[in-house]
């Protein structure tokens, strides 16, 4: 049985006009972004975005719930800042890399935890990742608590001066649109379209002759894919990568940044990821203890407001559309 | 290699195996009657261990009576928390629960954090167990040969419990269909809180014993709630028993595993739980469904 | 002891029970009959509590019972023998039958217990998971003849059971009437039913369309098999 | 109608921890045929679906569908043979529309399913026939629903069409009138009757006077095993089935 968390469908059938529309403000508020903020912050929340976007891929398409996404972050970051900085590898090959690895790894969990459902899954995935914590405590290359510093940005195509912040950042929001994109594409495919059928009802997906171990795990996959691009350009846009990235707190803030903006809505993650770590450093500042904000948070969503902020406002939107119509 | 830091070893990979016994128990518990991963279980051994430890600091409260009152304000706690924060989610698929004891968790270990800092805080030994017994091929502390005859008391009584008092028939009967056990007039719903209540109270008396071993740290619990998960993983949720054995074999294997490779200590049950969904997918002792 | 009165209830998302009226005095015994998919089982789980989307009334001695959760409906004295019989796989015999706790005086002892059913004592350690079906179905009449039950429902005592033990049945029955208990029954063996009820309902499609007194048995006996026979 | 088996099962078991719920079932489907499974509750007749449909394994036995064997098949190879089953309960996706839901079944055909690339306009290719087969049922008015918006009666309608979009050879249908009442069962009958015309049909249904009208041959299971197998003539007196459905008295 499937677990239904979150509802694709709101935005997944939404009107393509106004999403357009959505799209180009977007794009601009991409472009307008780093002469708001600090660019190195506007890049944080970026990759957190598109973290956020590849944990969605997964719940909102799959209704999987994985408790060891920062192990795909992590392995993204980790593969990439090493090849970045011990290999000397260019930023472009860096990237594939730290993908490559993150890919590997997905398909590793995947094949481990997607005989068992729900629960058990949530269990198994928080522990293969803690398994991948450990190893980034002690394996060599990673220097233990220090982690990797002073990560290289390098040039892109050996053309564009990355370590200037402006370029940096622009690459960064170029790669988090396309990821952004692909997760809307991939839920209007043919194997979106096969995803949320077996989230609705996965025995009449078998019966119906669909082997859904594969599509389960392919999403898997890309959502582990995705997860790497996330953590391998924010190792290389920040010239870190550490041990929180790995960690059990991101896992856990990837999924309140998804439920916070709604589950299985395109724009929610975002959102979500916004809120949290513009929330982070706020309160980092005051001396209030994030960790208890975010539980409190987690606990009023999961109790009163289930659909997260997006989810809401589309939900609000029909009611208000089809009152208006009636 | 010494004996004697082998037997150390196996010692102290009973004592964690008990310790993991004691949490998976308490999981295992509470997922028969509320359907709940209680993801919260680590704040509660940590919350049994820091009570215990106030106890001390603040009241001049002794071990022996931490000991009773710390898994107690442990059970109190969780018992509240149940009735007022789990009960709203019942009716909601059931990673709704997990997500809100993920919640539970980080206040739980974020209030600690901020208030007492990362750093142990150290607590010792209760008079009468500070020394220890010379076996010849081991030396034995006192306090720990304690923990291991505490605990293993504390598993199988509750095994006995479980499995042969009238207490215990509702429990297993209300685990099995508790609509049917309402309809002979028993109150499930109180049930599953006082359930609740136990479940946590065994994580809550884990951490009364670990404080002496392994100080008191905000964050012991969230490091040990990963090994147990993967422990119940690799024995599934069928059998109180198998909890037990599970948590115990699982732990001594780690300990052994400090002696032949310390490197791979941390990984070792990741590793086995990664064969045993391999070869079955349902654990040691789960039933497939 | 029983009357229900315009009662509605869904089953999953089909809605199965539609207005159905019944009646059941203190003593009598009442079957439902019908054919399979009739409601019969639902209108058993509705006056029990279990199911969960209910409406219209229920009274149970004069109490209303619509919005009682199931352990409620139990202390006021009913015992509930579910179809399939409800035995817990990981108890053994003895704590199957002593899992229910008593709910007045007057029910029987141990003893009378297991002279009734003697398999029972000498079973006593067993697991639930097991007996026999016919085992099963003693066990769990034997467990509501315990805690002191004036009202008694049982959902098909007889399913699935070789002819012997659906004479044993019968024998159980007979001494449960002989006792002064309310039995209200859920039967698809009819002649079973025939022997030992005072009252038929016939029940189809969600509702009570005839009831037949146990004098006016053999008269309409062709109507019933119009009703029930293939 | 040539007499060819396109079903045949041999001495098949099914037993659960010491219960045996299907007890040495061999039985064989005509092709063409509409042949109904009767029975009293518990019987295990949903049961025997679930060991044909491969979603329960056989304790022991065999099941042959045109001659070969299936007994160790995967559910969704089995599927792809042909044999596809309906459910008791609603097994519509409720969150799709109802065109999507049959085009669920239309769309497995297509070897690009994997693509997450491509968009999904790709599958309005399917909309001609999914409108087809949605007129088929009497939904055609309804393909822009979101499923699970329908009525009772609609949804197992619409599960009608997509089970039909596989083009099975060999039709289950678990219950196809449970929670049905009036003309909601007069509009299914016609419906099965229909789309039987040139499959097999393999039933489990309770109703007796839809088994009367509908099938060709009966088949009746009692405690887990077969009592009596013909035409409804001939098992509706046959007395073993009479007894199995007005019961034993005691004295």
């Amino acid at each position: 049985m499937s677990l239904e968390l979150g509802d694709v469908s709101a935005s997944a059938t939404g009107a393509r006009g106004s999403g357009l529309i959505g799209l180009a403000v977007g794009v601009v508020l991409l472009i307008a972004a780093p002469f708001l903020f600090y660019p190195v912050f506007a890049m944080e929340v970026l990759c957190m975005a598109l973290f956020a976007c590849a944990f969605n891929l997964l719940i909102g398409g799959g209704g999987l719930l994985s408790f060891g996404h920062a192990a795909f972050f992590g392995a993204g970051a980790y593969i990439a800042a090493e090849t970045a900085k011990s290999f000397g590898f260019p930023f472009e090959l860096a990237l594939l890399c730290g993908i490559a690895s993150a890919t590997a790894l997905g398909l590793l969990f995947g094949l481990t935890a997607i005989r068992r459902q729900g629960l058990y899954f949530a269990m198994i995935t928080l522990a293969l990742a803690q398994a991948i914590y450990f190893l980034a405590l002690r394996l060599p290359f990673t220097n233990s608590e220090d982690g990797i510093q002073a990560v290289p940005r390098g040039k892109l195509l050996g053309l564009v001066d990355l370590t200037n912040n402006f370029a940096m950042y622009y690459v960064t929001a170029a790669i988090f649109l396309a990821g952004y994109l692909l997760v809307a594409r991939v839920w209007r495919s043919p194997f979106g379209q096969v995803l949320r059928a077996i989230k609705d009802n996965e025995p009449r997906m078998i019966s119906l002759g669909y082997p859904v171990d594969r599509y389960k795990l392919m999403n898997f996959v890309l959502s582990a894919a995705l997860a790497g691009v996330a953590g391998a350009v924010k190792a290389i846009a920040i010239g870190l990568a550490t041990l929180s990235d790995v960690d059990f707190t991101t896992s856990a803030a990837v999924v309140l940044m998804v439920l916070l903006g709604g589950m299985g809505t395109l724009l929610g993650p975002v959102v979500g990821a916004v809120l949290i770590v513009a929330m982070d450093e706020y309160l980092a500042g005051i001396g209030i203890p994030v960790p208890v904000v975010i539980g409190v948070i987690f606990i009023v969503i999961i109790l009163v407001f289930r659909r997260g902020i997006v989810g809401e406002a589309v939900y609000l939107w029909n009611r208000w559309r089809a009152g208006a119509r009636a | 290699m010494s004996a004697t830091a082998l037997f150390g070893q196996l010692l102290l990979g009973l004592i964690n195996g008990s310790f993991y016994a004691m949490l998976s128990l308490g999981l295992a518990i509470i997922f028969g009657l509320l359907a709940i991963v209680n993801a919260a279980q680590g704040a509660f051994y940590m919350l049994g261990a820091f009570i215990a430890w106030m106890l001390l600091h603040y009241l001049g409260i002794g071990y022996w009576w931490a000991f009773v009152l710390a898994p107690l304000a442990v059970a109190i706690v969780g018992m509240i928390i149940e009735r007022t924060l789990i009960a709203r989610v019942y009716n909601l698929p059931h990673l709704y629960g997990l997500l809100l004891t993920l919640g539970l968790l980080q206040i739980i270990q974020g209030m600690f954090v901020h208030w007492y800092g990362t750093s142990g805080q150290p607590y010792n030994y209760p008079a009468g167990l500070t020394g220890g017994y010379n076996l010849g091929f081991m030396f034995m502390p006192a306090y720990r040969a304690w923990v291991v005859g505490a605990s293993l008391t504390c598993c199988f009584g509750t095994w006995y419990a479980i499995e042969k008092t009238r207490l215990g028939s509702y429990l297993r009967a209300a685990t099995e269909n508790p609509m049917l056990v309402r309809a002979f007039g028993i109150n499930v719903p109180r049930m599953v809180t006082l359930a609740f209540g136990t479940g946590v109270a065994l994580a809550g008396l884990a951490g009364v014993l670990a404080a002496p071993i392994y100080q008191v740290n905000p964050l012991m619990g969230a490091n040990i709630l990963t090994t147990v998960f993967a422990v119940v993983v690799i024995g599934g949720f069928g059998s109180i028993l198998g909890a037990i054995v599970t948590g115990l074999s699982l732990g001594v294997l780690e300990g052994l595993s400090k002696v032949f490779y310390p490197e791979a200590s941390n990984l070792v049950i990741f590793l086995i739980m990664i064969v045993v969904l391999m070869v079955k997918p349902a654990g040691l002792f789960g039933q497939t469904r | 002891m029983l009357e229900i009165a315009g009662l509605n209830g869904h089953y999953g998302e089909s809605h199965v029970l539609h207005g159905l009226d019944l009646a059941v005095g203190a003593g009598e015994v009442a079957t439902i009959v019908g054919r399979n998919g009739a409601g019969k089982t639902t209108t058993l789980r509705a006056v029990m509590g279990i199911l969960g989307k209910r409406a219209g009334s229920i009274r149970v001695m004069g109490v209303e019972t619509i919005a009682f959760p199931p352990e409620r409906v139990a202390r006021l004295g009913v015992g509930y023998v579910p179809e399939e019989r409800g035995i817990f796989a990981s108890l053994n015999v003895t704590e199957n039958l002593f899992l229910p706790p008593t709910l007045a005086e007057g029910g029987m002892s141990a003893d009378e217990i297991y002279q009734l059913f003697p398999n029972l004592k000498e079973r006593g350690r067993s697991q639930g998971s097991k007996l026999s079906g016919g085992e099963q179905q003693m066990l769990a009449i034997a467990r509501v003849l315990r805690t002191g039950a004036r009202f008694l429902i049982l959902d098909e005592p007889t399913e699935g059971l070789a002819p012997v033990l659906v004479q044993q049945v019968g024998r159980v029955l007979e001494a449960i009437r002989a006792r002064g208990l309310t039995v209200l029954l859920v039967e698809q063996n009819f002649r079973f039913a025939a022997r030992i009820s005072d009252h038929h309902y016939v029940m189809e499609s969600g509702k009570i369309i005839d009831r037949i007194a146990r004098a006016e048995v053999a008269a309409k006996m062709g109507r019933l098999e119009a009703y029930l026979g293939l | 109608m040539p007499d060819e088996v396109l079903l045949r099962t041999e001495a098949v078991t099914k037993s659960f921890a010491g219960f045996v719920a299907v007890r040495e079932v061999s039985l064989e489907v005509q092709r063409g045929s509409i042949h109904a499974l009767i029975g009293p509750n518990g019987a295990g007749k949903t049961t025997y679906f679930n060991l044909l449909t491969r979603f329960l394994p056989v304790t022991s036995g065999h099941i042959f569908f045109k001659g070969r064997d299936i007994t160790g098949m995967t559910p969704h190879d089995v599927s792809r043979l042909g044999i596809v089953r309906s459910f008791q309960i609603s097994a519509v996706f409720p969150h799709l529309t109802v065109l999507e839901n049959v085009r669920m079944a239309l769309q497995r055909f297509r070897a690009d399913n994997y693509f997450f690339w491509r968009s999904d306009a790709v599958l309005r290719a399917f909309d001609g026939r999914a409108r087809a087969l949605l007129a088929d049922v009497g939904l055609e008015d309804h393909a822009g629903l979101v499923a699970g918006e329908l009525p009772y009666g609609r949804k197992r309608a619409l599960e009608l069409a997509t089970t039909l979009a596989l083009e099975p050879e060999l039709l289950l249908l678990d219950e196809p009138t449970s929670g049905m009442a009036g003309e909601d069962i007069g509009r299914i009958v016609a419906l099965i009757r229909r789309v039987a015309a040139n499959r097999t049909v393999l039933m489990v249904e309770h109703n007796l006077s839809v088994v009367a009208d509908l099938s060709h041959r009966i088949t009746v299971m009692q405690h887990g095993a077969i009592l009596a197998d013909g035409s409804y003539d001939e098992v509706a007196k046959d007395p073993a089935v009479i007894e199995a459905y007005m019961g034993t008295g005691f004295d």
